[in-house]
Formats: structure tokens, C-alpha cells, sequence
């Protein structure tokens, strides 16, 4: 019950992020948001993720509203044209309905299947030696695709480095 | 914010110099717990890059940077990548590719034990703490000399 | 079910972020929020109910423990959001010094 | 067979090296980037060796067993794109030596190169649906970066608007993985299909289909998908238009799209028909857009979406003459459109201007640009006996086999749309009287001449792989998409 109406608390805070005019209030409800997430995933049982959620998001935070503080900000409107809002909205329905019915073949809520997952739970501890068996399985059973994300880190940074250079080009225009 | 290089105010400076070194030591007890109790590499690099933040929140860039400067820091992040890369490499001694290569573990619910994951956090934490540390100096140091134009 | 439907729900509100609106910053709102929801969904296919989260105690025997997988996924998943986010802010930073605006219908240069 | 890893682990490595030493040590970055490339290269080659003496190799990455760790496999579509990216990346590193000395902070070039390079052989050769999620990114991000480098306005628009759309695909792609997790409770592609295949296919399903169509048409630019692609890819240095439009789509796009519908959900009319039916729109829209544009690159982007359309559209028809030419079109591809953007780049480095409007006449002060572009725009408007001709005739005989007759008129009257803009670059550019204001420029630095003289020769001769003797590079990777969900059996054969 209370995992609803985290949910819904989101939900909420999401709208308010999208729909609301100033841009620093929308980044703080964005924040919240992404706070509720941390919530959600304490209930869930996932501590290693509530805890990296929370981090993530005070570091998105303090970045977003490092780009969007003391800009003048002269109000913006949306797409006004009818025609685009409404075949967004209906492309929106599809996609619900769509899912909806998609979703009614999956397990129940709370009964997953575990088919390989069983296997991580009964012999995680004895192959790899780890407790948190999270740890286990993403620096162990699954350490290649930790690699992974660590390049993305990695090649998000030089991105940033490289995007941020003031001189492009060394006789360009 | 101040957006001189003196930081923010004297309540603000003197919290954080008391607050700084418990966040960080919070940090690497989270990257060397990672394999026993929730965290791990990721937070705790996420942990370690936020209270150098921090410090360039309250004190200004320059007091930061002179702690942690930003050649340091992108040298430190290709280190720790290369670091995750040879223990993944490393495993071919034990004839795969990641390879789990200490044949004993440890006891578990032991800091020492888990073979390769505690020294993977070491490697993930070093890279994400000065990535994102450059991330930041970057940005702020752009905004920097956008407001100068 | 229910939760599932909530859980997508908060995705089409980003998507729907992402489709509309005009300012640079609401759309990489909106990327966060899609990123949220399909994190917050993968959480949630691996959940058991009166599950116990998947780390060990000495001395107890475990059963009932809700699926690891999804958690280490969603925990690569979350570093990859952070990574895009960065990324993105970077490169608006550096389109707000050029455009000085934020506002995309007047970051016009390129024609279709 | 444990050389599997070294795909990624050459590129990382490199990438990794560059960005420690490259600022330091002078040429560093270009010459440890083009040794890892010929490495790469040799390796892909021998690779080929490999399929041919094995059939299908799995490599478990740390040792565990497939559906609990992550495996590698190498099986012959694997190879075949592993040669087509490296072979091109091969080149174009070698090109960037001469040409990206114009652009500030070269290494960090190398090393976003290095992990897009890292980022496509990693989900070439994954055997694990997640870990394909996770290379995707990488070559995501690294792209994104990419195309921004100059950091002029342009650049970083269409930078913004490419990175928007492909982070909305990339969720598309972890929301269909998600779903697929939940329904199977696995992530392996050979294990999934053997889930699915034992539980039978509902609505859940065609959603997961639909989802994945959407993610990697998006990163391919198939038509209701593309605008992106237009604005990306012509403001990225040339090197990289090259990479992107030659391979990168093909993998992101082409590649992911028929491992995950061949291979693992299994192919069923209904997505036969809606590859013919985007396909042929690509085919057409891309054409129709491609001639009017003046920008040279412009024109070689649009031609892109309408040549990948050629592509889905032979994969759609689904017979194994329309893969092989569907496959063996993708290769062609690759190597004249990265000859075409290379020369285009090579324009812009002598002239400074990419508008078609202002060249001409070029051909008698940049003779090795005209003549090889002259054998890039013959070839991929398919006019015979150059490689383009061969894998077109295959896909409209194919195309004619299978009863899909409009749809083969179509794929002839957009050829000779093909051949008309490309007349028109040409004789705008190259031919014609010579502008006054470029009578003093020269060719660029050797190793850019170079890498487009070996494009050319290998466009030219790319019919030869319809000969027996080299033919199995094609067909085995034919056989592997006409497996179909035999594809489980294959893998889970190999682990044992």
C-alpha cells in the first residue's frame, strides 16, 4: 500500500516537474522525485540501490541547477499547435492500452520467476565469498558488464572534457 | 554561491571543514564494506567525488582544486580504469577473461575475503570519485569564464 | 499490476516531457524521469513479496529473498543515467553560451 | 577461442592509454590508435579462419556457465561485421592522422574513437542481452561526444537533438529488456529463446517487439525515426560521418535488430511485413530528401537512411537469396559510404566549404579525391560490374522471387534516383569550370590519401565475394540468420 502512494507522491512530483514554469522549482521536483525513487527502493529490499540512487541524485541535482541558476530565463512557451499535443496524447494511450495488455501475461506483483536468480541466491556465497550477493553478481558473476559501466563513466567524462573545450578547430572559421 | 573565489559564508566554512573528512571517510568505508553491506564502488566513489564538492561549494574553486586539481584528477580516473581493466586481465591466469583468480577466498563476513571484488571497488571508487570531480571542475570552471564574456 | 501501471505511467509523463516541451532543461528532466521509471520497473519485476533483501547474516539460514539480477542491472542502469545526464548538461551549457537561450524553437540553424 | 575478449580489451586498453599518455608524448595517440586498429583487424580476419574451421564459439567470461555469467559468441554474422567495422575503422584512423590535425586536443579524440570502436565490437560479439544494452550505451555516449567535437553551434544542436533521441531509444531498449527479464527470467539470447520458445508467444511478446523496433530503428534513422541522422551526421568531423554512417548504424541499427528478431524472439509474418513496408519508405523518403540538398554531406546522410532502407527491406523479404543480399548490400555500404564521407572530408580540408553550389571543376587539382569518389558514387548507385550493382541486382531478383513486385519496381526507379544525385555531386564538384578561388589548394597529407585509394580498390573488388572460393565469408552469415531460433540449439551445442 504505501509502495502506492510513494508512487503516486511520484507521479505527482513528476507533473509538477514538467508543468511548472520556473525552472529551478522544476529541478527541485525533479529532485524529489528522484528522492521518492530512493524510498521506493528501500521497500523494494534493495538497499545498494536506495543508497546509489540517493548519491546519483544529489549529484544530478547540484549539476542541474548549476546549469539552469542565474540564467535569465524569459518564459517559453510550448508547441501551441493543437494538432501536435493531441496525436502525442493518443500516441500515449496506444502505448498504455497497448502495455496493459502486454502486462497481464508477466508473473503477479511479488512472485518473479527466479530461474537463474535461484541459482546467484543458493551458491552465491560459496563461489565468490561475498555477502552482499549484489556485490557478488556485479563485480563477479557479471563483472564484465560492470566493466562496461565503468567505460560509460569513463567516456562520459572525456565527453565532457572534450564538448567543453573553448577552441574547436585550430584555423577553422 | 558566491561566484567570488572567497566561497560562502563563515557558518557555512566552518561546518564544512568539521563535516568534510567525516563524508569522505563514510566514503571509503562504503567502497571497503562494498562486498559485506549495501554500497560498494559505485556510491562510495559517488560518495568520495561529493565531498570534494563540497568543498569547492563552501570554500570556492581555488581551495579545492588545490586539494585535488584537475589534471590529477582525470590521471586518477584513467588509472583506476585501467586498474579495473587489469584485474579483469589478470584473470587469465586462472584461464578466463575475469576470472576470480584467488583461489582462496576468505572467510566470509571478513574485510579480507571475496577475492577480486574488494579490489574492484578499490579501482571503480578511484575512477568514479575523480571522474565526476572533473565532471564538475569542468562545468563550474566553463561557467566561470562564460560569465567573464 | 497496478504498480506496473503506475510505473509506466511516470514514463509516459517524461516521454510525453520530451515530446512537448521546448526548453532544453525540461528535456533532460524528462530523459531523467523515463530513466526513473524504467528503473524503478526493473526493481519491481525482481521483488518477492515478504522478500528480504539479498545480503547475507551470519548465522541465519535465508530463505525468501527478493532476485539480485535486476538490482545489479539497475545499478549499472542508474551509472548510465548519471553518465547521459552529464553529458547532455555539458552540451547545453555550451549551446546556452553560443544561443544564449535555452528555448529549442529559436536553436534553429540547422534546416531539416 | 580465447582470443574472443581481445575484441574489447584492445580497444579499452588503447582507449585508456591515450588518455593517460597523449597529452604528454607527442604522436602517442596516433600511433598506439592505429596499432590497435591493425590489430583489431588482423584479429577480425583471423576470426573469419576461425568460423570457418568451428562453426560457432562461446567463450563464458569468468568462467561461469552461461546463464549465470555472461558468454561470448562467435559465430559467423559475428565475424562478418566484426571485419566490416574493423576493416573501416582500420582505414579511417589512418585517414584522421592527416585530417584531424585541423582540430584542437587530438587525443581525446583517439580515445572517444577507441571506445565507440570498443563500444560496437562489444555488442557485436556479446551473447547476453543485457551486456548488449551496456555496449550500446557506450557507443551511444562516445557518438554523442563525437559529434559535437568542433564545438561550433551547429554541432552541438545536432549533437543535443541526436543524444535526446537516442537516450529515448536506449530506454525503449532497457524497458523491452525489463519485460523480457520478467516473462523468461534470464538474459541470455540463446537461453531467452529457449524460454520463449517453450512458452509460446502472446501479447507480451509483439509489445517487446514493438519496443525493440522502435529502440533500434531509432538508432538505424529508418524513416519514421530518422530525423536525427540528417543534422548528426554531417556536423561531425569527417572521420567520424565516415564511422557513423558506414558502420555505426549498421550495428546499432541493422546488426542488433536481427540478432534480436532472427535469433531470439523468432520471426513471424507480421515482422517480415513491417520490415518490407519501413524499409521501402526509408528507401524512397531518403532519396527524394537526398536530392535537393547542396550540403555535401547533407546529401551523403540522407543517401544513408535510403541505402539502410534497401537493407531492412531485403531482410524483410526474408528469403536466404534476399539476406545475402541484404548482407552482402550492408558490406558494400559500408565501404563506399565511408570512402564517399572520407572524400568529402578530404573537400572540406582543401576548400573549407562543403557547398556543392560554390565548388567545381576539382577534379584537375584534387585528382585522387575526384577518381575515388568518382568509383564511390558509381558503386552505390549500383552501376555494374562495381560491388554496389552486384548486391542490388540480388536484392530485386529476390525481391522479384518472393512476389514482392512493387516493391522491386520501387527499389529500381530509387537506384536510378541514386545515380541521378550522385551525377549531380559529381558534376557539380568535380566537373564543370574551375571557381577561381581554388586554384592554389592541394591534396591533403599522404596518410588521408592513402586510406581513400584502399577504400576505392576494395570497392571496386567487393563482387568478387560472390565467387566460390570466398563466398562462405557471406554464407555463414546467412546461415546464422537463417537459423532462426536454431540459434539456442547452436549456442547451448557449443557450450558443452
Amino acid at each position: 500500500m504505501e509502495l502506492q502512494l510513494l508512487l503516486l507522491f511520484m507521479i505527482l512530483g513528476a507533473i509538477v516537474a514538467v508543468e511548472i514554469e520556473d525552472l529551478l522549482s522544476s529541478v527541485i521536483a525533479v529532485g524529489a522525485v528522484g528522492l521518492g525513487l530512493s524510498l521506493v527502493f528501500l521497500i523494494l529490499k534493495a538497499p545498494d540501490l536506495a543508497i546509489t540512487q540517493l548519491v546519483v541524485e544529489i549529484l544530478c541535482l547540484i549539476i542541474l541547477i548549476r546549469a539552469t541558476i542565474k540564467k535569465d530565463l524569459p518564459l517559453i512557451r510550448d508547441g501551441r499547435w493543437l494538432f501536435n499535443t493531441f496525436s502525442t496524447f493518443l500516441f500515449i494511450a496506444l502505448f498504455l492500452i497497448f502495455a496493459y495488455f502486454a502486462l497481464k501475461e508477466l508473473p503477479n506483483f511479488g512472485a518473479p520467476i527466479m530461474r537463474v536468480a535461484k541459482e546467484y541466491i543458493e551458491s552465491g556465497l560459496e563461489k565468490t565469498g561475498a555477502t552482499n550477493l549484489v556485490a557478488a553478481i556485479i563485480l563477479d558473476f557479471r563483472g564484465y558488464d560492470t566493466l562496461g559501466e565503468a567505460t560509460i563513466l569513463f567516456t562520459a567524462v572525456m565527453g565532457v572534457l572534450a564538448v567543453m573545450r573553448k577552441v574547436g578547430r585550430i584555423n577553422g572559421k | 554561491m558566491g561566484n567570488k573565489e572567497t566561497g560562502m559564508t563563515l557558518i557555512v566554512k566552518t561546518i564544512t571543514r568539521l563535516t568534510v573528512g567525516l563524508i569522505l571517510l563514510y566514503g571509503i568505508y562504503i567502497v571497503l564494506h562494498g562486498h559485506l553491506s549495501p554500497g560498494g564502488g559505485f556510491a562510495g566513489g559517488v560518495i568520495i567525488a561529493l565531498s570534494f564538492i563540497h568543498l569547492m561549494l563552501a570554500f570556492g574553486k581555488d581551495t579545492a582544486l588545490k586539494k585535488l586539481s584537475q589534471t590529477v584528477a582525470s590521471v586518477l580516473e584513467s588509472l583506476g580504469a585501467l586498474m579495473f581493466l587489469s584485474i579483469a586481465l589478470l584473470g587469465f591466469s586462472g584461464g578466463y577473461f575475469f576470472f576470480n583468480f584467488f583461489l582462496h577466498k576468505g572467510r566470509p563476513f571478513e574485510l579480507f575475503s571475496a577475492g577480486i571484488i574488494p579490489l574492484c571497488n578499490i579501482a571503480i571508487s578511484l575512477k568514479v570519485g575523480a571522474g565526476l570531480f572533473a565532471i564538475f571542475a569542468v562545468l563550474v570552471l566553463s561557467k566561470k569564464s562564460g560569465n567573464e564574456k | 499490476m497496478s504498480t506496473y501501471l503506475l510505473c509506466l505511467v511516470l514514463f509516459c509523463i517524461g516521454l510525453y516531457c520530451v515530446l512537448r516541451k521546448r526548453n532544453i532543461i525540461k528535456i533532460i528532466i524528462g530523459l531523467g524521469i523515463i530513466e526513473y521509471a524504467v528503473n524503478l520497473f526493473f526493481v519491481l519485476i525482481g521483488y518477492q513479496i515478504h522478500g528480504r533483501a539479498p545480503i547475507l547474516a551470519k548465522d541465519q539460514v535465508i530463505s525468501n529473498m527478493v532476485d539480485p539480477l535486476p538490482q545489479a542491472l539497475v545499478l549499472t542502469s542508474i551509472v548510465i543515467g548519471l553518465a547521459v545526464t552529464a553529458l547532455i548538461v555539458a552540451i547545453a551549457i555550451r549551446i546556452y553560451e553560443k544561443y544564449g537561450t535555452f528555448d529549442i524553437s529559436k536553436i534553429r540553424r540547422l534546416r531539416g | 577461442m580465447k582470443m574472443l575478449p581481445f575484441f574489447v580489451i584492445i580497444p579499452l586498453g588503447t582507449a585508456f592509454l591515450v588518455s593517460l599518455f597523449g597529452k604528454k608524448i607527442r604522436n602517442f595517440a596516433d600511433i598506439v590508435a592505429n596499432l590497435g586498429t591493425l590489430c583489431l583487424l588482423l584479429l577480425s580476419l583471423y576470426s573469419i579462419q576461425l568460423v570457418n574451421a568451428h562453426k560457432v564459439l562461446v567463450y563464458k567470461v569468468g568462467g561461469w556457465l552461461p546463464p549465470i555469467g555472461i558468454c561470448m559468441v562467435l559465430d559467423g554474422l559475428t565475424s562478418f561485421m566484426l571485419v566490416t567495422v574493423n576493416l573501416v575503422s582500420f582505414l579511417v584512423t589512418i585517414y584522421s592522422i592527416g585530417y584531424m590535425e585541423k582540430y584542437t586536443d587530438k587525443y581525446r579524440f583517439y580515445t572517444l574513437f577507441m571506445l565507440l570502436l570498443s563500444g560496437m565490437n562489444g555488442i557485436i560479439i556479446t551473447g547476453d542481452l543485457f551486456n548488449l544494452f551496456v555496449f550500446l550505451e557506450i557507443a551511444s555516449i562516445a557518438s554523442y561526444a563525437l559529434v559535437a567535437f568542433g564545438t561550433e553551434a551547429e554541432e552541438l544542436e545536432a549533437s543535443f537533438k541526436y543524444a535526446v533521441m537516442g537516450t529515448v531509444a536506449s530506454s525503449f531498449i532497457l524497458l523491452a529488456i525489463a519485460l523480457l527479464y520478467s516473462y523468461t527470467s534470464t538474459l541470455n539470447m540463446a537461453d531467452i529463446s529457449l524460454v520463449l520458445s517453450q512458452k509460446g508467444s502472446g501479447v507480451l511478446v509483439n509489445f517487446v517487439a514493438v519496443l525493440f523496433l522502435a529502440g533500434f530503428g531509432l538508432k538505424a534513422a529508418l524513416v519514421p525515426f530518422h530525423a536525427w541522422l540528417p543534422d548528426a551526421h554531417p556536423s561531425a568531423p569527417a572521420p567520424i560521418s565516415a564511422m557513423l554512417s558506414g558502420v555505426f548504424i549498421k550495428v546499432l541499427g541493422v546488426y542488433a535488430l536481427c540478432r534480436v528478431f532472427f535469433n531470439i524472439l523468432g520471426v513471424s509474418d507480421k515482422i517480415f511485413f513491417i520490415l518490407v513496408i519501413l524499409g521501402v519508405i526509408s528507401m524512397c523518403v531518403g532519396a527524394f530528401l537526398a536530392i535537393a540538398q547542396r550540403d555535401i554531406k547533407r546529401m551523403f546522410a540522407y543517401s544513408s537512411i535510403s541505402q539502410i532502407g534497401y537493407i531492412i527491406f531485403a531482410l524483410g523479404i526474408g528469403t536466404p537469396l534476399a539476406i545475402l543480399g541484404g548482407l552482402f548490400h550492408l558490406f558494400n555500404h559500408a565501404l563506399f559510404k565511408s570512402l564517399l564521407f572520407l572524400n568529402s572530408g578530404s573537400i572540406e580540408y582543401s576548400t573549407g566549404t562543403r557547398d556543392l553550389k560554390r565548388l567545381g571543376g576539382l577534379n584537375r587539382q584534387l585528382p585522387i579525391t575526384g577518381y575515388t569518389s568518382l568509383l564511390g558514387s558509381m558503386s552505390i548507385s549500383g552501376v555494374p560490374p562495381l560491388g554496389g550493382f552486384w548486391s542490388k541486382l540480388i536484392i530485386i531478383i529476390a525481391a522479384l522471387q518472393a512476389g514482392y513486385f512493387v516493391s522491386a519496381t520501387v527499389a529500381i526507379l530509387v537506384s536510378i534516383l541514386t545515380l541521378a544525385y550522385y551525377l549531380k555531386f559529381q558534376s557539380y564538384a568535380f566537373f564543370g569550370k574551375l571557381n577561381e578561388a581554388w586554384l592554389k589548394i592541394k591534396e591533403g597529407p599522404g596518410t588521408m590519401r592513402f586510406s581513400m585509394i584502399v577504400l576505392a580498390v576494395i570497392c571496386v573488388s567487393t563482387g568478387l565475394l560472390l565467387i566460390p572460393i570466398l563466398r562462405p565469408f557471406l554464407q555463414s552469415a546467412v546461415n546464422v540468420l537463417l537459423l532462426g531460433n536454431g540459434y539456442k540449439d547452436v549456442v547451448f551445442g557449443a557450450i558443452r
